[in-house]
């Protein structure tokens, strides 16, 4: 359609007129398809050693869904629930799956879409090594503390209960990671259930790890790191999911790949150096993408995976700890995990 | 002090003021305070009405009832022929304290009534220097109240009634505060105006030499509730040329009738 | 006043002694390093973040951020509540049905609410800037309904007898006469929503002096904690100082009246 | 009288219509109780932190325990704090070396420092009331400060005149001139302290109204935070009654 003679007939006419409009309608398509994309989305996210960091730090959410990203700082899980109810933050990446579990069942509108890592051996009962607890009785009388609300907290309870310890012989104390360390240090507490970098700076000043993750675990204390989406949001842009989720993929084969490269990226994030970051890294089981499509983890679109029993269980002993009211169906966490992104995202 | 009814001077013996059976009660039910009963007062342009009594008579509640402050439960205040409907700016108020507005300056607060009815700043300026000059209070027209004496402070309140052309002064024992030579000094200026501008005075105190000395009626009154025992024609505030007050007040028809009010005060407190 | 500056190196002095101990306490290492980190290491952080801003944030950005949350939620506080708080010690009856919401809000502690107003208004400013607003419109409000209250019966008699109307009264008389105990009000009500705001930046923000003072203590770097504390204080200072300047000029009749 | 049992009428309207928007609202399915517990929900949540307590702990024993503390805190502060500013009103030389960190102190926000408290004086009860104490203390400082500037010389002279030692103008004549201001302080103090409550017990909590507030959040358990909002509001109310019941006996001549 590059000229149009001046002598044409009304029927080239024509067909220059349905030429322009099918150019225009062309020249449409890919501005529709970007419309189909938000221009605006909210990530809440925490400062912490883990791949997403490489993500965010290399700006390729930005870069694959051509939106603006409002990151949103948050120090607890608790929070991205309450952003989330209050319809302020459509992806929350990291999120522990005991907060995870709260929100579910108590109708947060939001999907797990991607187990970040498995915690395993990252989070894990410090003690003091001069408080000379050895085996789990020796814990009667002492003080134990931990974030309340977090995964730890829920392996913390998980283990008292495991070795038959109620709360009337183990003080439980409320500290936030920063707190908490500041207490280990004048020599407050005698142990403590916590995460990096926390859990460095314990062992560094006289502390050691008091192995329970292995046992827990298999008692079926299993606790993770999880992305969540807002339903809405995944509803919407499916698409832009799948894109983030590569994103977080393309970031994970980083770590795997090089790490050195990974834990220099991912300590200019975190604000420690990248040995630690690196140290605080090879603890974490990072659940590759297709194992998470496995059985034993989220499963596959209509087969839901055995990751729902744990959230199911681990509400059941967050409402006995009073944190929530009460335990929905198993198919309310089966339907608060959605895996169809994280297959597209796979093919 | 200055002039303020332009010289307006009023026929004497005409009825201007007149109390027709007012009552005013306090509170209602079993709290029913009666304050005043069966006033009836009349009284002429240019007179000068001292009301004097025990604490609690209703002094000061029939000052309030003829500025328009309260409603007499029963009667009716009139001036000028026209029943009292809520107060206004013919009849100026002095309390015994100044009540000045402390956020405006002494020039301010001479110029308050011009202001609220809208004169231009030049219009009002004007008549503001005049009264203040007279006052001796112009050199302070930039100052706050706050920095001036008891008795400036006074004056300037009297100052801010009359710039309102008001036709009748009400004052609530203006000069209760006041050291006794600087009563005496602000006695004898009131008088001066009320003289030079034949200006109708309602003044009420505790003083009895005051009343019998400035009045040209003393009222006396009773108290609970208030009733008016008599009324009494003074002699002293008309009486021509130049006086000294010294002279006047120990002149043996000022300390008799001074003390005929005393004992009417006293036998009314007895009963 | 003459008395009071002739003290003044006293103030200086002991200024002075304070950095002093802080100084010997440092240099003959009476305190952990960790525990109390040494004036030097303050006054490099604060160069630090000066050139560098503190993870990604100047420090001009973190303490326009805290200011303009703290003033934001006082000047709205303010913009209601004066006006609600006059028209209460007006109408007896507006009062009697608000007077109880305001008595029970005002001794409430920020935090209690702060996770409400994010579920309600999102975790943006929005919700920051509500909660500074809650925290200073009860007292604002029942200052100014306690100046109405207070008004001097005898001026208001005085202006009506020079003529005012009822408008010229409350404009003129009333108006100026609420004018110091608001002022009071609003002075203390400054100083709950600074003291707020720092709450207001516990969760969910992302600039802010108080988020740089949380965000530091969780990486424990106690030398940023320490300098955003003297930063806090002497904003603190200056912001109360300045309010209380405003004051002494409107209310030139304070303590004189 | 009437006019009194009429204004009574319009709170309890006021505050039916509070009752009936909320029932609208929740009842109504307008909100969810995420947001807004329900009456029943409130009710509920009510009967089980009374009875069964929220970890371990009745409601009444979070009561006590921030009360304690609060108790603590603010009579601590408040004790030391008009002390120091009854001599900083009565010395120049004392207030000169105290005002620059009473003034610094005054604005600070609390929850700044809390992190240094942990760091400097533990997790225990300690830092709790430090923190309490410290909030309490500049501003019945400055109250107490202002109260004895605010005395009146006139007095001062006349009980000098009739033979008064220092210490007795002092004892009889300027404390009494200052109580007005000293309780007018502590109320805003107490009002201070109250507002700090939750920084405090941020600290190491497993205990106390402000804790369970906080904790209770964490899990978007709005029927027990709103619980713990209303106790707390109530608990706020009842303090500042007992202080102005204690002012009107000791200082029963103020503002006459």
């Amino acid at each position: 359609m590059t000229t149009i003679d001046m002598s044409a007939n009304r029927r080239t006419l024509l067909k220059a007129g349905l030429g322009l409009g099918g150019a225009a309608l062309l020249g449409t398509i890919p501005r529709r398809a970007r419309a189909a994309g938000p221009d605006k989305i909210n990530i809440a996210f925490f400062t912490e050693t883990s791949p997403s960091a490489i993500a965010k730090g290399n700006g390729w959410i930005e870069d694959v869904t051509k939106a603006k990203i409002n990151w949103i700082e948050v120090g607890s899980g608790a929070e991205i629930n309450t952003a989330v109810a209050a319809g302020s933050v459509d992806l929350g990446i990291g999120i522990g799956s005991a907060p995870t579990a709260a929100g579910l069942s108590q109708g947060i509108g939001y999907q797990v879409v991607y187990i970040r890592d498995n915690i395993g051996p990252a989070e894990e009962l410090t003690v003091r090594t001069a408080a000379n607890i050895k085996k789990p009785s020796d814990l009667i009388g002492k003080k134990v503390a931990t974030p309340f609300g977090s995964t730890s907290h829920f392996r913390l309870l998980g283990f008292l209960k495991t070795n038959g310890l109620t709360q009337h012989q183990v003080t439980v104390l409320d500290l936030r990671p920063d707190a908490l360390v500041a207490a280990w240090q004048r020599g407050d507490i005698d142990a403590a259930y916590v995460w990096a970098p926390a859990k460095s700076k314990l062992l560094a000043a006289g502390g050691e790890v008091f192995r329970t993750y292995d046992k827990l675990e298999a008692a079926g204390y299993v606790i993770a790191d999880l992305i969540v989406a807002r339903t809405a949001f995944a509803q919407q842009y499916p698409e832009t999911l799948v894109e983030i989720l590569k994103a977080e993929n393309r970031a994970l084969d980083v770590w795997t790949s090089t790490p050195d490269k990974a834990a220099d990226i991912i300590a200019k994030q975190a604000g420690v150096t990248p040995e630690v970051a690196r140290a605080d890294l090879l603890e974490y089981d990072f659940v590759a993408p297709k194992r998470q499509l496995e059985p034993k983890w989220l499963g596959t679109p209509g087969h839901p995976g055995r990751f729902a029993e744990v959230l199911q269980s681990t509400a059941k002993f967050l409402a006995e700890q009073k944190s929530i009211r009460s335990v929905p169906d198993l198919a309310v966490f089966q339907k608060g995990i959605n895996t169809a992104p994280l297959g597209q995202a796979l093919v | 002090m200055p002039d303020a009814t332009d010289g307006r001077r009023l026929v004497a013996g005409e009825v201007f003021v007149s109390f027709a059976g007012v009552g005013v009660t306090y509170g209602s039910g079993a709290g029913r305070v009666p304050a005043l009963e069966g006033i009836s007062l009349d009284f002429a342009a240019g007179d000068f009405v001292c009301v004097v009594g025990p604490s609690g008579c209703g002094k000061t509640t029939l000052m309030q009832s003829l500025a328009g402050f309260l409603k007499p439960s029963s009667g009716t205040v009139s001036i000028d022929g026209r029943p009292v409907d809520g107060p206004g700016a013919d009849r100026g108020v002095v309390f015994q304290q100044p009540a000045l507005f402390p956020w405006l300056t002494v020039g301010g607060n001479a110029g308050f009534g011009p202001m609220l009815r809208g004169e231009s700043r030049a219009a009002r300026a004007e008549t503001v220097e005049q009264h203040l000059r007279t006052v001796g209070l112009w050199e302070f027209r930039d100052r706050y109240p706050y920095e001036l004496s008891g008795g400036m402070q006074q004056r300037l309140a009297i100052v801010r009634a009359l710039v309102n052309k008001p036709k009748i002064l009400l004052m609530d024992e203006p000069f209760g505060a006041l050291d006794a030579l600087t009563r005496e000094k602000m006695q004898e200026e009131l008088h001066t105006v009320w003289r030079r501008t034949g200006m109708t005075v309602l003044l009420i105190t505790h003083s009895v030499e005051e009343a019998v000395y400035l009045g040209t009626d003393v009222v006396v009154m009773s108290a609970r509730p208030g009733r008016i025992v008599e009324r009494i024609a003074a002699p002293f505030a008309r009486r021509e040329g130049e006086r000294s007050s010294r002279e006047t007040k120990s002149l043996p028809a000022f300390v008799a009738l001074r003390e005929r009010v005393l004992s009417l005060i006293w036998q009314s407190a007895e009963t | 006043m003459t008395d009071s500056r002739s003290y003044r190196w006293l103030s200086v002095l002991s200024v002075a002694g304070f950095f002093g101990a802080w100084y010997v306490v440092n240099a003959a290492h009476l305190a952990p390093a960790n525990l109390l980190p040494s004036m030097q290491e303050v006054w490099a952080a604060l160069l630090d973040i000066l050139h560098n801003g503190y993870r990604g944030t100047t420090l001009w950005e973190n303490a326009a951020a805290t200011l303009g949350r703290c003033l934001g939620g006082f000047v709205l506080a303010a913009i209601v509540g004066v006006p609600l708080g006059l028209w209460m010690g007006r109408s007896p009856v507006l009062a009697a049905s608000i007077d109880y919401i305001l008595q029970f809000m005002r001794p409430l502690p920020p935090l209690s609410y702060l996770i409400l107003l994010i579920l309600w208004l999102g975790t943006g400013d929005t919700s920051k800037v509500a909660l500074l607003f809650l925290a200073a419109f009860p007292t604002i409000a029942m200052a100014a309904m306690a100046g109405v209250r207070g008004v001097n019966r005898q001026r208001i008699q005085a202006a009506l007898a020079c003529g005012a109307t009822r408008a010229q009264v409350f404009r003129h008389v009333v108006l100026p006469s609420c004018l110091p105990m608001t002022m009071t009000g609003l002075r203390i009500a400054l100083a709950v929503t600074f003291s707020t705001v720092v709450a207001a930046e516990l969760m969910t923000a992302s600039n802010g002096l108080g988020w740089m003072v949380f965000s530091a203590s969780q990486f424990l770097r106690t030398d940023i904690v320490l300098l955003g504390v003297l930063i806090l204080g002497v904003l603190g200072m200056a912001l109360s100082r300045a309010l209380l300047s405003l004051d002494l000029w409107l209310v030139h009749w304070r303590g004189r009246d | 009288m009437q006019h009194r049992i009429r204004l009574r009428a319009w709170t309890l309207l006021s505050v039916a219509l509070l009752i009936a928007a909320w029932l609208i609202l929740t009842w109504g399915g307008l909100v969810r109780d995420l947001f807004l517990p329900p009456p029943d929900e409130l009710w509920d949540g009510f009967v089980d932190l009374a009875t069964d307590g929220y970890r371990n702990r009745t409601l009444l024993e979070h009561v006590e325990a921030s009360l304690w503390r609060i108790g603590a805190g603010f009579a601590t502060g408040t004790v030391v704090g008009t002390l120091l500013g009854l001599a900083m009103g009565y010395w120049r030389p004392v207030e000169a070396l105290f005002a620059p960190f009473v003034e610094f102190l005054r604005p600070l926000p609390q929850l700044a420092y809390l992190m240094l408290l942990i760091i400097w004086l533990g997790i225990g009860e300690t830092s709790k009331i430090i923190l309490l104490f410290l909030a309490a203390l500049p501003v019945s400082a400055v109250a107490a400060r202002d109260g004895v500037r605010n005395v009146r010389l006139q007095s001062i002279l006349v009980a000098r005149s009739l033979g008064a030692s220092e210490w007795q103008v002092f004892r009889h004549v300027v404390l009494p001139s200052a109580l007005p201001e000293i309780f007018a302080g502590a109320r805003i103090a107490i009002g201070v302290v109250y507002g700090t409550l939750i920084a405090a017990e941020i600290i190491a909590g497993s205990s106390g109204i402000g804790w369970m507030i906080l904790d209770a959040g964490r899990f978007l358990r709005s029927d027990y935070v709103f619980v713990g909002i209303l106790s707390i509001g109530l608990m706020g109310l009842a303090l500042n009654g007992a202080l102005v019941a204690l002012e009107a006996r000791i200082v029963h001549w103020a503002g006459r």
